[in-house]
C-alpha cells in the first residue's frame, strides 16, 4: 500500500532510453522492416459498402508477369463463433475473420476482398486492377436512426439483439442491448425541482495515429512463422492470427516494431493474417502497408453515436436522479464501446437513481476499434454538456454544481463498485483556483469546463530484470512502448533497486522472449507492466540479500538492501563492509549464477482517473469559426512517474478532443463512401490550430500501487468534447447539440438563432 | 459474509435478486457458492465478466480472497483503447 | 519499364542509384537507399513525416519525383546531426519530451531545421505556423512548439 | 503500352519539341512545376503512364522581374520564393497571400503560380487574387508565345484554355497605378493545411479624396470556376468604400456565387461566407491603397 515515501528517482523528467533513435531516424517502425526476397502485398476493397459477392475472378491478374500469390476469402479458413473476452468490444472471432479477408459478403466501402503478392509494389497494383468482382449490391445502412428503424435493411439476416429482457424474436440491426439502474428513477424525477433532458450526436472519428498499419510476414514449409509489425500487443497479435488462420499460437512468433501511434486503434489485426496466407502461397516473405486512405477506410474507427441524457435536480443543485438512452454504431459487425459508454457516462456523480440503456448498432461502416477511453468521450460529451445547461439554469457555477455532486472515497460507482481513494473533488477545487477560470474574456469568447473519467486497467504483465555483470541493469518486458514508457519502467527500476536511471536500459521484447503481455492500452503499462518490473526489481533484491547473505556468511533474514546496497540489518554483528549491485553481480558466479529476476501478475486495482478541462474559445460570428485560445487539463495521475510524460498525455489527448469537437468527422456520401479518408480533408489539429496547453497533474495515490500510480492516458481525451462545447455555448448564447462544431454548423445555428 | 452484487443483465438468472450475502474465501470459492444458488450462473461469471472486490477490479479473477466484509460486484470487461 | 539512373548528393555523400520515372523520392530514399528515417503517413503532402531539404529548401519527398533529385543536394533526418553529436533540435526534442510514439519527430526535426536556417528568432506564432504542415497526433504540439523555442536560444547563443 | 518516361528541357523550344512529340505520337504528355497537386493525382486519381515534362530547367519559367511598367511572374517559381521577394509583396500583397496560403511550408518549397493556375480549381488559391489583378497568361505555343486573360484561362472544373503542346511560361501584370492595393482572403475549417471554402481576391484603386475609382473582385470555390463579380465593383466604385459599400459587394458576391454542397462545406454556407470575405477583403486593400497614394 502506497504511503508518503521520498522518491530519488521516479517523478524526475530523465531523457527516454530509445529518444535518440527516435530523434535520429535510427528507430525501426512497421513500414521500415525488409527482407531479402521479400514481395509486396497488396489489398482490394469493396467499392460498394453493403454489398454481396457473387463472383470473384483472378485469372488475369494470376497471369501477370511477377505476381506470386493472390488470395480471397476462399484461402482462409472458416472461423467458428467465439467470444472474443478481452476488451470491452465483445466481438467474436468468426466477424473478425471476416474482417481481415470478406467471404460472401462486404459490409462497408474499404472491406478486404482479396489480395495479391507480387515482386513490386507497381506489379501488385496492376493485379488488383486485373481481378473482376460481381457484386450484387445492397442498401446501404449508414445512420443510427436508419439502422434502428422497423423495417430497416438488416446487415446480418443472422443476428438477433442480445440482452433484452425478452428474447428477441427476429432479427436486427442492434446487436445487443444493455441496462444499468439503480433505485426508482421515477421518484428520483418526482423529487426534483429542475428537470433538464437534451439529445446529442458524435460522428465516426479516427484515432488518426501517423503511421499507417504494417507488417511483413514469413512462414516455412514446416508451418512456422514470424510477423513483424507495428502493434499495441504482438500476443494479442499472435492469438488473434492464430484463431483467424487456425495455427498453433507456438509456430507464430510476432516481433513488435517500434510503433507510430495506436490510440486503441492498434489493438486488432487487419494485415497480419492476409500477408501470412500470401506468404504460404507464394513461399516468399510478404510485406503489407496501408496507405492513408485505406486507414481511414478499412481500421477501425471511434463509434459515431446518438445519446439522450436527462437530468432531475433540486434547486441546490442536487442530483435527484439522471437517465441515459445511448447507441452506439459497431460498424459492419457488432461490439461497439456502447458497454463502458454506458458504465462512465455518469461515472463522476453521486446518483440516487438512475437508468442508462445502452445499444449496440450495426451500420455499414469500417468495424469500430478502441479509441483512447473507448466509449467515454461520447457518452460523457452528452452528459457533461446537459451538466452545463443545468448549472446556467440554477444559476450554480458549474465547478460548484459538480463539487456539490462528486464521487469520492466511498461513493458507489454507477457502475457498480465503491471508490476508493480518488481525485476528482481535488480536480474541481484545483480547476475553482486555477488563473485560467478567472480571466477575462472579450467579446465573442466564451469559458467551458467538463469533467473526464476512465476507469483504466489492470490485466495481465510480466518483466524480467536481469543484472548485467557490472551492476548495470536490463528490463526485458513485453508492452509496446508508444509514448516513452521503457522510461517508466526504467524510473521505476531504478527506484526499487537504488540505482541511477541511467544504469538500466529497457528492452520491449518479442513473444519468444518476453512473458505474455496484454496490450499496450487501457492505461494500463505504468500501472500494470510497471508493477511487474517493482515486482521483478523485488525479486532481485531478495536474490541479493541472499548473496550478500552467503558472502558475508550469515542469515539471509539479517540482510537489508538500502540505496543499492546490501547492508546488514541495525544491531546484527557481523564485521562487513555493503555490497553494491556491481559487486554482488561481479561476484554472482559464486553465490549462484546470473541475477535474474521475475515477475508475472493480472494486476488488480487500478485506480480510476477523473480530470477536468477548461476551454476557452472566440466564435466568429460571422463564419461560425470557433478558435480555441487557451485550455487547461487539469487531471489525477495518482504518481506521476514522468510528468513529462504525464503532461504530454493530457496535451495530446486534449489535441485529440479538440478535433473531435471542432472538425474531425468522417464525411458519407449516399451510397456509403467515405469523402474524406485522407488528412487533408478529416481535418485533425495542426500546431496553428491550437495554444499551448495547460496541464495541472493532481497526485491522489492509488491505494493499490506501491507507488500510487494510476493509469493517464485515456482520461485526456474524454473531457475536451464538452469543454469546447460548453464554451462555444458560452461565446454563442446557443447550445449545438451535435458535433462536430464545424464551420458551416455553427454559422448556420448562429443564423438559426438570429431568425 | 462478503455482500455480492449482481449487474441487471444477470438478473435473470439471479430471479430478480441484486444482492446477497455469501460466505466465501475466495473468489473459486464464491462461484461455486453461486453456482449451488443460481445453476448456470458460472458460465456466465467466468471469463465473462469482470469482477471489483473492495472496489478493485479484477480481469480473470480466480484465487483472489475475499474477505468476510468484502463487497462483490460484477461488471463488463474493459480494456481501453 | 526503363530505369533512370540519377546521381545526387544526399547528406553530403554523392548517391547514385535507378529509379522508375513515376517513382517518388520518398520511396527511392526508404526502398531504394536504406534510408527509412524519412517515413510516410500520407504519401499526398498532407502530413509532413517525409520532410526533407531540398537544396535547402523544405519539401515533402513524397511530392517529389525522384528523378528530379539528379545534380541537387538532399538532406534528410540521417543528415541533421554531424558525427557524436546531437544537433541542438534534437537535444531540446529529448529534453523536452516533445516526442511520444515518435513517427512524426525526423519530419519535425527537419521542419525545424529548416525553420531555424532561415528565422533565428521565431515567434511562437511563426512557430506554429512554419510546422503547420507536420502532422503529431501524440503531443499536442505543446512540447514540440517549445524545445523549438528552446533549440533556437541555443542556437543564437543563449543560455536556455 | 505505354511508360512513364520523364522530360526536364532547359528551353522554350525543347519543351515545345517534347509535347510536339508525344503528342503527335498520340500519346499522353503532362507539364510539371513544383507537381504538388500532380504526384497526388497521380497517386489518387490517375495513375496512368505519360511523360512527365518537367519545365523547371526552363530559364522564362523561373523569371521573376518586377519592373517600372510591368510584373512577370514565371509560371515554376515556387511560392517560398514569391514570397520572399519584397518587391513583388510591395506591388500585390494580396496575390503574395494567397500563394502563401497554399499549403504547409514544405508545399511552399515546390507548389508554384502557374502550377496552381493550370490545376484550376474552382478553389484555387491564387485564381482569385490573379482575376482581381487582370493577371494576363503568357502561354508558349508553337507559333510563338500568345497571351490570355487569367479569366478566359479557366474555362472549367480542372479544365483551362491550353491547347495540345502549349504550356504556360508566365504571367504578367501591370504594374498598380498609385492608390491601388489588393488583398485575398479565403475561409478554411483549420488555420492551415485546408482547400478554401470560399475565397475572395479584391484589387481597388483610391484617389485622393479616398473615392474609389476602380476595382475588381474575384471570388473562389463558389462556382465551377473562380468568378468576377461585376454587381460587387459596381458597389464599390463612385463610394468611400464605408460600410454600406462593402456590405453591398458582399451582398454582389453573395448573389453571383452559385456554390455546391460537398464535404468542405454547404452550398448556404458558402454563399454567406463569401460575402463576409469579400467584405473583409475589400477593407484590407483599401487600408492598403491608401498606404500607397
Amino acid at each position: 500500500m502506497s504511503e508518503a515515501r521520498d522518491y530519488k528517482v521516479i517523478g524526475t523528467r530523465v531523457v527516454r532510453p530509445d529518444g535518440v533513435d527516435k530523434v535520429t531516424g535510427r528507430a525501426n517502425f512497421g513500414a521500415d522492416f525488409s527482407l531479402p526476397g521479400m514481395l509486396y502485398g497488396k489489398v482490394l476493397r469493396s467499392p460498394h459498402a453493403h454489398a454481396r459477392i457473387k463472383k470473384i475472378d483472378t485469372a488475369a491478374a494470376a497471369k501477370i508477369e511477377g505476381v506470386y500469390a493472390i488470395v480471397t476469402g476462399a484461402d482462409f479458413p472458416k472461423v467458428g463463433h467465439e467470444e472474443i473476452t478481452g476488451g470491452e468490444g465483445a466481438g467474436d472471432f468468426a466477424d473478425l475473420a471476416t474482417n481481415v479477408m470478406a467471404r460472401d459478403k462486404v459490409v462497408y466501402h474499404g472491406h478486404a476482398v482479396a489480395a495479391v503478392a507480387a515482386q513490386t509494389s507497381a506489379i501488385a497494383d496492376a493485379a488488383l486492377a486485373a481481378i473482376k468482382i460481381d457484386y450484387e449490391r445492397l442498401a446501404p445502412v449508414m445512420d443510427l436512426d436508419t439502422a434502428m428503424a422497423d423495417n430497416a435493411t438488416l446487415i446480418d439476416e443472422r443476428l438477433f439483439t442480445a440482452g433484452l429482457p425478452e428474447k428477441a424474436t427476429k432479427p436486427s440491426n442492434v446487436a445487443a442491448y444493455m441496462e444499468f439502474k439503480r433505485g426508482d428513477i421515477a421518484q428520483g424525477f418526482a423529487e426534483a425541482d429542475v428537470v433538464v433532458e437534451g439529445t446529442y450526436r458524435t460522428p465516426t472519428v479516427h484515432q488518426g495515429y501517423i503511421e499507417p498499419h504494417a507488417c511483413v510476414a514469413s512462414i516455412n514449409q514446416g508451418g512456422q512463422a514470424t510477423i513483424w509489425c507495428c502493434t499495441q500487443g504482438h500476443f494479442d497479435v499472435r492469438s488473434m492470427t492464430s484463431k483467424v488462420l487456425g495455427m498453433n499460437v507456438a509456430d507464430i512468433r510476432v516481433i513488435p516494431s517500434e510503433i507510430g501511434g495506436g490510440f486503441g486503434g492498434k489493438t486488432t489485426i487487419y494485415l497480419e493474417p492476409v500477408a501470412m496466407v500470401l506468404s504460404k502461397k507464394s513461399g516468399r516473405p510478404v510485406k503489407i502497408t496501408m496507405t492513408r486512405d485505406e486507414v481511414f477506410r478499412a481500421s477501425g474507427p471511434a463509434s459515431a453515436t446518438k445519446c439522450k441524457i436527462k437530468i432531475g435536480a433540486k434547486k441546490d443543485g442536487t442530483f435527484t436522479a439522471m437517465s441515459a438512452w445511448l447507441a452506439y454504431e459497431a460498424g459492419g459487425y457488432k461490439g461497439s464501446s456502447m458497454a463502458p459508454g454506458a458504465m462512465c457516462v455518469f461515472a463522476p456523480y453521486v446518483v440516487p437513481h438512475f437508468l442508462i440503456q445502452g445499444y449496440d448498432v450495426l451500420v455499414n461502416k469500417p468495424k469500430v476499434a478502441a479509441y483512447r477511453a473507448p466509449g467515454a468521450p461520447q457518452s460523457m460529451y452528452a452528459c457533461e454538456s446537459l451538466i452545463d445547461d443545468l448549472a446556467r439554469q440554477l444559476k450554480i457555477d458549474p465547478i460548484d454544481l459538480r463539487l456539490k455532486n462528486a464521487v469520492s472515497a466511498g461513493s458507489q460507482a454507477a457502475y457498480g463498485p465503491k471508490y476508493n481513494a480518488v481525485g476528482f473533488k481535488e480536480c474541481l477545487e484545483a480547476a475553482k483556483k486555477h488563473p485560467n477560470y478567472t480571466k477575462k474574456l472579450g467579446p465573442n469568447e466564451g469559458r467551458g469546463l467538463a469533467a473526464g473519467f476512465w476507469f483504466n486497467a489492470g490485466m495481465q504483465s510480466s518483466a524480467e530484470v536481469h543484472i548485467n555483470e557490472n551492476g548495470t541493469v536490463t528490463v526485458v518486458e513485453g508492452s509496446p512502448d508508444i509514448g516513452g514508457s521503457r522510461a517508466s519502467m526504467a524510473l521505476m527500476a531504478a527506484e526499487e533497486l537504488g540505482v541511477p536511471y541511467e544504469r538500466v536500459r529497457v528492452v520491449v521484447a518479442d513473444t519468444e522472449n518476453a512473458g505474455y503481455n496484454n496490450v499496450t492500452g487501457g492505461s494500463r503499462v505504468t500501472f500494470a507492466t510497471g508493477m511487474a518490473v517493482i515486482q521483478a526489481a523485488g525479486d532481485i533484491i531478495t536474490q541479493c540479500k541472499q548473496r550478500a547473505a552467503a558472502t558475508w556468511g550469515i542469515e539471509a533474514d539479517l540482510v537489508d538492501w538500502k540505496d543499492g546496497q546490501a547492508i546488514p540489518k541495525p544491531g546484527v554483528n557481523a564485521d562487513v563492509k555493503p555490497l553494491t549491485l556491481a559487486q554482488i553481480a561481479a561476484n554472482s558466479g559464486r553465490t549462484g549464477g546470473p541475477l535474474l529476476g521475475r515477475a508475472s501478475l493480472n494486476a488488480r486495482g487500478a485506480g480510476p482517473g477523473f480530470s477536468i478541462n477548461m476551454a476557452d474559445v472566440r466564435v466568429d460570428p460571422e463564419t461560425g469559426k470557433v478558435d480555441v485560445l487557451r485550455f487547461t487539463a487539469i487531471q489525477d495521475a495518482g504518481k506521476a512517474i514522468h510528468p513529462a510524460y504525464v503532461e504530454g498525455q493530457m496535451q495530446g489527448g486534449a489535441a485529440q478532443g479538440i478535433g473531435w469537437a471542432l472538425n474531425e468527422e468522417y464525411i458519407y456520401d449516399s451510397n456509403g463512401v467515405m469523402q474524406n479518408a485522407g488528412f487533408l480533408d478529416y481535418r485533425m489539429p495542426v500546431a496553428s490550430d491550437l495554444p499551448m496547453i495547460d496541464t495541472q497533474i493532481i497526485e491522489v495515490p492509488n491505494p493499490s500501487h506501491p507507488y500510487g500510480v494510476r493509469g493517464v492516458g485515456e482520461v485526456p481525451i474524454v473531457a475536451p468534447l464538452a469543454a469546447v462545447a460548453n464554451a462555444v455555448r458560452a461565446a454563442t448564447g446557443i447550445r449545438i447539440p451535435d458535433l462536430p462544431l464545424s464551420p458551416p454548423r455553427v454559422l448556420a445555428a448562429l443564423e438559426a438563432a438570429k431568425a | 459474509m462478503a455482500k455480492v452484487f449482481f449487474p441487471d443483465h444477470l438478473m435473470q438468472l439471479t430471479a430478480g435478486v441484486r444482492e446477497l450475502e455469501v460466505h466465501a474465501e475466495s473468489f473459486r470459492d464464491l462461484v461455486a457458492k453461486l453456482e449451488q444458488l443460481y445453476p448456470g450462473i458460472s458460465k456466465l461469471l467466468i471469463g465473462k465478466v469482470a469482477v471489483a472486490i473492495d472496489g478493485d477490479i479484477i480481469h480473470d479473477p480466480f484465487l483472489d480472497p475475499v474477505g468476510p466484509d468484502s463487497e462483490v460486484y460484477f461488471l463488463h470487461r474493459i480494456e481501453g483503447g | 519499364m526503363s530505369k533512370t539512373r540519377v546521381e545526387t548528393k544526399i547528406n553530403g555523400e554523392q548517391m547514385e542509384f535507378l529509379c522508375e520515372p513515376q517513382q517518388s523520392m520518398l520511396d527511392v530514399l526508404r526502398d531504394t537507399l536504406g534510408l527509412t528515417g524519412t517515413k510516410e503517413g500520407c504519401a499526398t503532402g498532407d502530413c509532413g513525416a517525409c520532410s526533407v531539404m531540398l537544396d535547402g529548401r523544405l519539401i515533402c519527398s513524397c511530392l517529389m519525383l525522384a528523378v528530379e533529385s539528379n545534380g541537387r543536394q538532399l538532406t534528410t533526418i540521417e543528415g541533421i546531426s554531424r558525427g557524436e553529436t546531437l544537433h541542438p533540435i534534437q537535444q531540446k526534442f529529448l529534453q523536452h519530451a516533445a516526442l511520444q510514439c515518435g513517427i512524426c519527430t525526423p519530419g519535425f526535426v527537419v521542419a525545424a531545421k529548416a525553420l531555424l536556417d532561415e528565422n533565428p528568432n521565431p515567434t511562437e506564432e511563426e512557430i506554429r505556423y512554419h510546422l503547420a504542415g507536420n502532422l503529431c497526433r501524440c503531443t499536442g504540439y505543446d512540447k514540440i512548439i517549445r524545445a523549438v523555442q528552446d533549440a533556437a536560444q541555443t542556437l543564437r547563443g543563449e543560455a536556455s | 503500352m505505354q511508360a512513364f518516361a520523364y522530360a526536364a528541357p532547359e528551353t522554350v523550344q525543347q519543351a515545345l519539341d517534347v509535347l510536339a512529340e508525344h503528342q503527335g505520337a498520340g500519346r499522353r504528355a503532362q507539364v510539371m512545376a513544383g507537381g504538388t497537386d500532380l504526384m497526388v493525382q497521380m497517386r489518387l486519381v490517375d495513375g496512368s503512364p505519360r511523360t512527365i515534362v518537367d519545365i523547371k530547367k526552363i530559364a522564362e519559367t523561373n523569371r521573376l522581374d518586377v519592373g517600372a511598367k510591368e510584373v512577370y511572374i514565371g509560371a515554376a517559381i515556387a511560392g517560398a520564393v514569391l514570397s520572399a521577394s519584397k518587391p513583388l509583396k510591395a506591388c500585390f500583397p494580396g496575390l503574395v497571400e494567397s500563394i502563401d496560403l497554399i499549403g504547409s511550408a514544405q508545399i511552399q518549397g515546390r507548389a508554384s503560380l502557374g502550377g496552381n493556375l493550370c490545376n484550376a480549381s474552382p478553389a484555387g488559391d491564387t485564381i482569385s487574387a490573379l482575376v482581381a489583378n487582370a493577371g494576363v497568361c503568357v502561354i508558349a505555343s508553337k507559333g510563338g508565345l500568345r497571351e490570355m486573360s487569367v479569366e478566359s484561362f479557366v474555362v472549367g472544373v480542372g479544365k483551362n484554355a491550353l491547347k495540345p503542346g502549349e504550356f504556360l511560361l508566365g504571367i504578367k501584370f501591370q504594374r498598380p497605378a498609385k492608390g491601388t492595393s489588393d488583398a485575398y482572403l479565403r475561409f478554411i475549417p483549420r488555420t492551415e493545411m485546408d482547400i478554401a471554402v470560399a475565397g475572395a481576391g479584391v484589387s481597388v484603386t483610391l484617389d485622393a479624396s479616398g473615392t474609389c475609382t476602380a476595382a475588381r473582385v474575384a471570388i473562389g470555390a463558389v462556382a465551377p470556376t473562380v468568378i468576377p463579380v461585376p454587381a460587387a465593383v459596381d458597389a464599390l466604385i463612385g463610394s468611400k468604400l464605408d460600410a454600406a459599400a462593402l456590405d453591398k459587394a458582399g451582398k454582389a458576391c453573395s448573389a453571383a456565387a452559385s456554390p455546391i454542397s460537398d464535404k468542405r462545406g454547404t452550398a448556404e454556407y458558402r454563399r454567406t461566407v463569401v460575402g463576409v470575405l469579400c467584405r473583409r477583403a475589400t477593407a484590407i486593400a483599401a487600408e492598403r491603397a491608401k498606404e500607397n497614394r
